[in-house]
């Protein structure tokens, strides 16, 4: 074998690599030789937290993942489930936050394109996109810019695509300080019996290479996103990723035009440490070994060496295995769209990763161990420690009217409107609901009543209060997202984002909410279909509050009976379903205390599963029958903010009732499984009476003001403006 | 009336636009990718958005240059009707077959949303299905909108009544020169603007506002889908 | 043979970008700055018999692409 | 004050605009164009007591608003 070793594997070399001393002994144990540079860069890639879920496997596979509906579950490049008719939407989603940090622009931007990549990899076109940003403290020195650049980043790649926006998140909080999350989603539709795979099949066929060329971009990418921030983190820079939203917008159309032609048997994108991660995954899922040729990879740069192209993340790439006899064919395709189209390898019956450079092999390697002899940790953990309750003494009152206008007017629940509307959110003509209501709809093309709803979600302040409760809360808060449109949710994907799983009390956090995920998605029969992990987001040493996104998927069978949470007349009836005695009870780790009196205190709201689901199909069933006129989920701020934001979408008021116990309780408490549905007035008594769950009439819509119970009238003109107000005036006339 | 819709890589609202040419046309417009042959003899031939060629170097300009775009001002010349919405406007400028050009929006950033726009010239075909000074709702789309041309060229187009459509009510989104959001050619028969009338044509869209631009060049066939 | 392009705005042309950059720099506390007027530079490769022909070429390729004349000028500098 | 900033891509940063405005302009007939990179130019008018006064506090403006440094570099030119 002819192997060159330079430069030399030094301990220092490994550890650059990421490796720890253990896992190099691993990979000499398992070659027996030393590895050449190529092949530490390799194994780098193959084993780093980012591909190889080291830390969180052993708990993901606790996860629930099937379903009558589910086609295809986590392991491929997105999930697939099942909407009737022969079609199914395919959807993941994705972080991207490290690069965001350091180039918010491109970081962000690059996150959409890999995402996008992922669903049409699958051969699905996108029909929606959503974003969830988390972001340090407003008046941090580098927020303001990290906002500006990564909305811009999100929207130059996806507006320029041409798929909608349909929703997403955006928080702040100083746990997020030295490292922001940029976590996107997308979804697209596919006929069910066309999805494409990464699994190769057959011995002696053409490997091919297309979009893009290859460039030095993010050469130790990968490993650098599966790494702690120190204070060396301006050396990391040059391996920043430029995104090139006009070649994937051409990459999609060329690829669904490619597989329409029947000529496709695997494909596979280049994403995270591009060419080794794809080439590996499509051998070894396909029990085939893979011959790679570098000298026939289209290289944007000189002089790039066989280490740097096999680690190359250049964007806008992807791998196929092609039906030989219709390779002239494809070749033609993309000649059309003006793409690289390359044969760089082919697929051999010797189970090795083989790849050859200028006239040397330069890694020779066992395909399948690269992949399933990842080092696998069962990481020690420790048990989250809860905090004590909040007494109901210690909760700090406050005037009802202020405290509504005070939450509308802040940073973590004012108008998102600054930063949707640099999304291009009505393009292919399908959108029904767009940001601003509790899900994102879209209309399935080509069918004329169904539609699918998207929503994102996750509270990180329950979270860290309690991991499990938390994790329960974010699956339940997003199934009622989707419920409130009248959509019945059909599958999640999630995207783990969590501090240094090193230490025993990041892990905890990880396995407690990731059981809390788990039984939430059982009782909810809500499978987690896809997902992401993102772990050592922690600088010197802090972590950032635990944050397991959870983005789900519903179906709407007839969009005539879709819900909007804006008030729809006046003189209807405002029923609060799902409450406890009092209306709301819970304070601990809400809104309420933080955003108005900057104290973080008591135990995350319970969620019980079974109250969640009986309360989530009656409310589905008054959309459905057509009796609901509008409907809002209550989650953090309550039933006040709930009511304001009705209000102010329907541009109406209300008038409510005074509530039994304590106002700041019942208009602040966030208590779980709750909705606010209008229905007109006739109607209320049989509702009410039909409810398998707690249902109260708390008052009724209509007028120019909201009066809460003994609370002065606030006009809804006011509260749009504090709502309005607060995003624009932080960001000012800020410019990326 | 036979229209079709031309293509180049990076236009992306050629879909929305087909889909709202046929379902108010009552017929599929040809679609015609930028480096076919032909250009099939139509009426009306429509230039729709996106970002041809990622809009880099400037909006539209790579498009412009392009072989298909001497054969549209070929066309244009004999009379031809055509439409450029958004991208389709800025290549119609950077193609000299419309006066100006659409710079980058005043606040520097993309925007989405609806805006108003009156009738400024109800005498095109392009404008004849609304009354003049008639207010309605549209939505936008972009991020180099804001029309400009230097004083000789504005004083000309208004003058002339080639200003169509001016954003209403306080509502210029981009910071476009005498609120305008789309103008004709001298003669008439071109007609470019930024809002994207096919994202507005049906009651799933929320409204049919949008209707009207299509009706007057398709003649008015009412089919929802 | 390399070249780099100069294309600026004519003057009394509007300068979205230039404008908005001036204010965030006065906003940044740059209270010296003036005025700010954004243009584009394109750095050229190119094979060409000598530097006029280079020269030649490259003034073609303004007026057919890289400049709207009708907005903008261009400066060429043949580096060699 | 006048002042000239140039901002152009890192070496190895992938420039997109320059690759379709290559491709454009080979497109066009222009088959000598081997490479294109796009970068921006400023024109900048400043108050400053002296050119290096004015350089120092340009160089600031590029650091913190007119070159995203971690992809670009810039170069100032004072021209008096
Ligand atoms: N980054 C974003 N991109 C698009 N839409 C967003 C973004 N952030 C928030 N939104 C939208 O703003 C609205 C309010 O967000 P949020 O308060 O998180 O909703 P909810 O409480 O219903 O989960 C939602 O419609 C959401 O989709
Ligand atoms: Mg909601």
């Amino acid at each position: 074998m002819t192997i060159p070793n330079e430069p030399q594997i030094t301990p220092q070399l490994v550890a650059d690599h990421g490796l720890k001393p253990e896992e190099y002994q691993k990979i000499l144990d398992l070659i027996g030789r030393e590895p050449s540079f190529t092949e530490l860069g390799i194994f780098s890639a193959m084993w780093n937290e980012h591909c190889s879920y080291k830390s969180s496997k052993k708990w993901l596979k606790t996860l629930p993942t099937k379903g009558p509906r589910v086609l295809q579950g986590p392991g491929e490049n997105a999930g697939v489930v099942d909407i009737g008719d022969g079609q199914a939407v395919v959807f993941k989603m994705e972080s991207h936050n490290h690069p965001s940090f350091i180039e918010p622009y491109q970081g962000a931007a690059t996150g959409v394109g890999g995402i996008l990549r992922d669903v049409f990899t699958m051969g699905a076109r996108p029909i929606a996109a959503m974003n969830a940003l988390r972001f340090g403290e407003p008046d941090h020195e580098k927020t303001k810019h990290l906002v500006s650049g990564v909305v811009a980043g999100v929207g130059g790649y996806g507006n320029s695509f041409g798929v909608p926006t349909v929703g997403g998140e955006v928080q702040f909080d100083a746990r997020y300080n030295g490292n922001i999350l940029v976590n996107a989603f997308a979804a697209g539709l596919a006929d069910a019996d066309k999805i494409f795979l990464s699994e190769a099949k057959g011995v002696g066929l053409p490997v091919v290479y297309l979009g893009a060329k290859t460039g030095r971009d993010g050469v130790g990418g990968a490993t650098m996103a599966s790494a702690e921030f120190g204070d060396d983190i301006e050396e990391k820079r040059p391996t920043v990723q430029v995104g090139d939203p006009f070649t994937e917008k051409r990459l999609l159309e060329a690829c669904l035009e490619l597989m329409a032609t029947g000529a496709v048997i695997a494909i596979q994108d280049m994403g995270a440490a591009g060419l080794t991660c794809s080439a590996v995954e499509m051998g070894a899922k396909g029990d085939l070994g893979v011959e790679l040729n570098l000298d026939a990879v289209p290289v944007r740069e000189e002089n790039m060496t066989a280490y740097e192209m096999m680690l190359s993340e250049s964007q806008e790439r992807m791998l196929m295995v092609l039906h030989p006899e219709k390779e002239a064919e494809a070749r033609a395709v993309f000649e059309k769209w003006e793409l690289d189209f390359a044969t760089v390898g082919k697929t051999t019956d010797d189970l090795r990763f083989r790849v050859l450079w200028q006239g040397t092999e330069v890694a020779n390697l066992p395909i399948k161990e690269l992949g399933d002899e990842a080092p696998e940790y069962d990481r020690p953990w420790v048990a989250p420690t809860v905090p004590a309750p909040i007494a109901p003494d210690a909760v700090p009152q406050m005037d009802v009217a202020d405290a509504v206008l005070g939450l509308l007017n802040s940073a973590n629940h004012s108008s998102r409107r600054w930063v949707y509307e640099q999304y291009d959110t009505l393009i292919q003509g399908n959108s029904l609901q767009t940001p601003g209501g509790d899900a994102g709809v879209v209309r399935v093309e080509g069918h004329p009543q169904k539609a699918l709803a998207f929503s994102s979600d996750v509270n990180p302040r329950y979270c860290e209060a309690d991991p499990y409760e938390g994790g329960k809360q974010a699956v339940a808060e997003c199934w009622r997202n989707l419920i409130a449109t009248g959509a019945e949710p059909l599958a999640a994907t999630d995207n783990l984002n969590f501090g240094n799983p090193e230490r025993p009390e990041i892990m905890g956090q990880i396995v407690h909410a990731i059981k809390g995920i788990g039984e939430a998605c059982t009782a909810l029969e809500f499978p987690i279909v896809s997902g992401n992990v993102s772990l050592y987001n922690e600088t010197n040493g802090r972590g950032i509050l635990p944050t397991p996104t959870i983005a789900g998927v519903g179906l709407i069978p007839d969009h005539k009976h879709m819900a909007r949470k804006g008030f729809a007349t006046e003189g209807d009836a405002i029923l609060l379903i799902g409450a406890p005695e009092g209306w709301g009870t819970h304070l601990g780790q809400s809104a309420y205390l933080r955003d108005l009196h900057g104290r973080r205190e008591g135990t995350a709201p319970h969620v019980d599963l079974d109250a969640e689901k009986a309360t989530g199909h009656f409310v589905l069933s008054l959309i459905r029958e057509g009796t609901a006129t509008a409907v809002h989920d209550l989650s953090d701020g309550g039933l006040g903010l709930g009511l304001a934001e009705m209000a102010i979408a329907g541009k109406i008021g209300a008038t409510i009732d005074a509530a039994d116990g304590n106002p700041v309780a019942a208009f602040f408490g966030e208590d779980q499984n709750r909705y606010l549905v209008t229905v007109r007035a006739e109607d209320a008594e049989k509702v009410i009476a039909s409810a398998p769950v707690s249902a109260v009439r708390i008052g009724k819509t209509g007028g120019e003001s909201l009066k809460l119970g003994a609370a002065r009238a606030i006009s809804v003109a006011d509260l749009a403006a504090a709502y309005e107000g607060w995003f624009p005036a932080f960001m000012g006339a800020t410019i990326n | 009336m036979k229209s079709a819709v031309v293509v180049f890589p990076g236009l992306n609202r050629d879909r929305d636009m087909v889909t709202a040419l046929e379902k108010i046309g009552g017929t599929p417009p040809v679609v015609v990718w930028h480096k076919d042959a032909e250009l099939p003899d139509v009426d009306l031939i429509v230039i729709p958005g996106g970002f041809s060629y990622g809009d880099y170097l400037r909006a539209g300009a790579i498009a412009a240059r392009s072989p298909m775009m001497d054969t549209i001002r070929e066309r244009a010349e004999k009379g031809v009707h055509v439409l450029g919405v958004c991208n389709g406007f800025q290549i119609l400028t950077e193609a000299g077959l419309l006066p100006g050009v659409l710079m980058r929006n005043a606040s520097l950033k993309f925007v989405c949303k609806e805006v108003k726009l009156s009738v400024a010239n109800a005498n095109t075909p392009f404008s004849k299905e609304y009354a003049s000074g008639q207010v309605f709702r549209c939505p936008i789309a972009h991020h180099d909108g804001n029309y400009f041309a230097d004083a000789e060229t504005l004083k000309s187009i208004e003058d002339n009544g080639q200003v169509v459509f001016r954003y209403a009510e306080d509502t210029n989104p981009n910071g476009s020169i005498n609120d305008i959001a789309g103008i004709t050619n001298a003669k008439g028969n071109v007609l470019g603007m930024m809002p994207h009338p096919e994202n507005l044509i049906e009651p799933a869209h929320g409204g049919e506002d949008g209707r009207g631009i299509f009706a007057g060049l398709l003649g008015p066939v009412n089919t929802y889908g | 043979m390399k070249a780099r392009v100069i294309v600026t705005l004519k003057n009394g042309v509007l300068d979205p970008q230039g404008q908005a950059i001036e204010g965030s720099l006065v906003g940044q506390g740059f209270e010296g700055v003036q005025s700010v007027r954004q243009g584009k530079v394109f750095d050229l490769e190119l094979e060409a018999a000598d530097a006029l022909a280079a020269e030649t070429e490259i003034r073609r390729m303004c007026e057919k692409l890289l400049a709207n004349t009708v907005i903008e000028n261009f400066d060429i500098e043949i580096i060699g």
